[in-house]
């Protein structure tokens, strides 16, 4: 289940509503990205495509789901204006193997870091970068082929 | 075959916008073929524009579905111009 | 940090009280374990051996801040009587990397399932059954070697 | 050498207890040198405890500290018998 949403998220609440009343899928690994602070960035500035960036994101949930068959998973994206300390992202993953819920919780977060269709600007004194995944996030989707 | 012509929603994503001068227009689309020219009518003679539309890594999204073949499809409601992602 | 209680605890509390006036270290991975329910397991009975299993735990956490310099993490192991759908285990890691806060909570994981110290039992139709670790646990861990 | 007598606590841990009648014991320890002195006097003549005390995955834990030695150091206040761990 995907939410693609501008709204601030409460990562524990979340990953408390994600289980209620599962009992049958024992192991839970959850993801939360923050936007990082103590730097000289006052801002990030996430813009999305509605309608589209939903159904890339459903597309690698759905490659998740296949590749670790009885996982059930949850992924919230937020866009628009974060700041320092908010959360971005928050993946949570259950199996009943621990082993699986880490390793389709890092898939899911390997592949929306690379596949997930946003565009990203940094607010920094003023002025305004756009970033582009790292080289070491393209490594780390190619280590799932 | 009758010429049709459409009231379509183009969208430049990401820095595109700044590029276009606007991250959204409404236009009237003549029936066309080609993502050339698509791109051509979308620049309006804006040459770095229609340069800049036409680079591999911009990707064509039509009615929220990436366009992979060299033909336009029939019945085109929405264009997004698509720069390479920052992703999540 | 660590904590082996018996109290039962509230992981998403607890993932949000790792977190709070952190805005150096970006990505946060948890693990949550819980008492698998559906099968016709009534509980489990965990006995720990005080101050020797905290002293073992240690040593595992030091372990992994010592590979991954620079994350911090958080254990929480319950004993006592566990009822399914209880949790009763909690890592969580942050680190400015996301590839790091999954490879430290996997491994932290890894090793607490074969070398914290506790003796368990199940209790399966008034059956009380001890049970030690499966040969996928002692193989996941030496994939750490 | 001085022969003391100390007042020493005991533990059996995880299913030892069942083996052993009970979870914890204080007792007398008289000065002794060897772990397998140490099992002799525990089990008390019970020799199938005996045989499980000296099994190779029983580990022994003096002061909280695994015995790796074959020699028994000073100053014992604390030994539990550890059968193998069933992991967190």
């Amino acid at each position: 289940m995907i939410a693609v949403q501008s709204k601030i998220f409460d990562p524990g609440a979340e990953l408390n509503l994600f289980m209620k009343g599962r009992t049958d899928k024992g192991a839970v690994v959850s993801f939360t990205g923050h936007v990082r602070g103590g730097g000289d960035v006052t801002a990030l500035e996430l813009e999305h495509y509605p309608g589209y960036t939903e159904a890339e994101i459903e597309k690698i949930e759905a490659s998740a789901l296949l590749k670790w068959p009885g996982i059930e998973s949850r992924i919230i994206h937020r866009f628009g204006k974060l700041h320092p300390g908010e959360p971005i992202v928050f993946v949570a993953v259950c199996a009943a193997h621990r082993k699986d819920a880490f390793e389709a919780a890092s898939f899911l977060m390997d592949y929306l870091k690379t596949g997930a269709p946003f565009w990203k600007k940094e607010i920094r004194a003023g002025q305004e970068v756009w970033i582009e995944p790292k080289a070491t996030d393209y490594a780390a989707r190619r280590g799932w082929d | 075959m009758v010429h049709t012509i459409a009231m379509v929603k183009i969208l430049f994503l990401g820095w595109l916008k700044e590029k276009a001068g606007g991250a959204e227009r409404q236009v009237d689309l003549p029936d066309m073929a080609t993502p050339e020219e698509l791109i051509a009518f979308v620049a309006q003679g804006d040459t770095a524009l229609a340069d800049q539309l036409a680079e591999p890594s911009i990707r064509i999204i039509i009615n929220k579905s990436i366009l992979v073949d060299k033909i336009l499809p029939d019945g085109i409601e929405e264009v997004a111009f698509m720069p390479p992602l920052s992703g999540g």
